[in-house]
């Protein structure tokens, strides 16, 4: 299982700040956005390659070349605005 | 070793350095950055702020960006306060507080920090204007401030 | 407009940083300075420290100094503090607050103020070590830090 | 008249803190100072050229061709050490 946690202007596009899916159909942090993009407009709008976004695994930040493994902790963000 | 701290409530700048100066006496310079909710933004009026953040990483992150000032420059003692939630303008929303034996090492440390905080560390405003409720935008003038550091040998 | 206080008696890092926000809606970033009384100096203990000025020229001094950190950098407000007479090891010598929209103008403008107080404020410390009271030498590195403000054009 | 004052170090070595002397027989700084420093062994020494002393005259910091007027406060002092 791969445990996926959405933030900030991405959680509220697509309406849920959490879930768990089978790690099954991806690989790579590249292959889960494209597996989520496909869910619909609210996840394409949210997740567009032209849009800004973050990926951290495990809580640090990667690239979308990253590979993921079973477990893994994955939170799509946008980038951040703290301080 | 340094103190983090993620929190709603406030903060108080005299106490952080009180518990800083009494845990060390070869403290000679103490810098400090405090972060303020203004009441303009992007040329809107700001009524209210909430601040998001993703637990358990921002605490992760702002340890691994203290520490690697502390490999920089010789710092005796950090700490990092951010605070979440409701806030209004003039409220404290972030302490950066850097206790160092003289004053260059303390000034570089306190601002690395604040550079990599604002780039690295998860954490989101959301803004209260007229117009309604928005995301702050990230700002590329942060990522310039970030990226700077990286040219220092 | 700004605050410039020379004084015997101890400062408090909140109350001053409330007076700063309290008059503005606009800060966004306050760094603050402060000065501690180190245990140790140029190699000896360090059990107390006096320290001498020059009335009115450390007023005048302070204020030039940071009239002119205004003219360079867009700075909302500043206050600067120095204490005179008897001190302890971890007493509070000095302190350096600036008030900005943004953290550059703030950092900039704070350690600026520092670096000209240090070469030009005329302030004298006399420390009492074990061998007995000396008056502390002034260092290069003080007027190396306070030279280089004049490269930036 | 002018209005000597003397700080820190150089307060000490000479003994006192302030005097009022006429204006006569010096128009600049250097000249004062050499004067002074004709006083005695404790003035020599502390404002001897190679050691490190400061002036201000009417509160401003001044080089020692600075010239002089009745009624200038001017003050000599070691290099500051605030902060």
């Amino acid at each position: 299982m791969i445990t996926l946690l959405f933030f900030a202007s991405i959680r509220e596009a697509i309406g849920h700040d959490r879930e768990t899916i089978a790690f099954d159909g991806f690989s790579t942090v590249e292959e889960l956005l494209n597996l989520l993009r496909a869910r619909g407009e609210s996840y394409r709008d949210a997740l567009l390659p032209a849009k800004r976004w973050r990926v951290a695994v495990n809580q640090d930040m990667v690239d979308v070349t990253q590979a993921l493994k079973a477990g893994d902790e994955v939170a799509i963000f946008p980038p951040v605005t703290g301080g | 070793m340094f103190t983090i701290s993620i929190q709603t409530q406030d903060f108080d700048l005299s106490v952080e350095s009180a518990k800083l100066r009494s845990r060390h006496r070869d403290v000679g310079a103490l810098v400090s950055f405090v972060g303020v909710v203004r009441d303009m933004n992007d040329g809107a009026e700001v009524s209210s702020m909430t601040l998001e953040h993703y637990p358990g990483m921002t605490e992760k992150s702002l340890a691994e960006i203290v520490n690697e000032a502390a490999k920089r420059w010789r710092l005796i003692d950090a700490t990092v306060i951010h605070r979440v939630g409701a806030l209004l303008p003039t409220d404290q929303i972030v302490l950066v507080m850097v206790a160092s034996a003289h004053r260059g090492d303390a000034f570089q440390g306190c601002e690395f920090i604040m550079d990599y905080l604002k780039t690295d560390a998860p954490f989101w405003k959301k803004e209260t204007t007229p117009d309604g409720a928005r995301w702050v935008d990230a700002k590329s003038a942060d990522h310039h401030a970030q990226q700077r550091w990286s040219q220092i040998p």
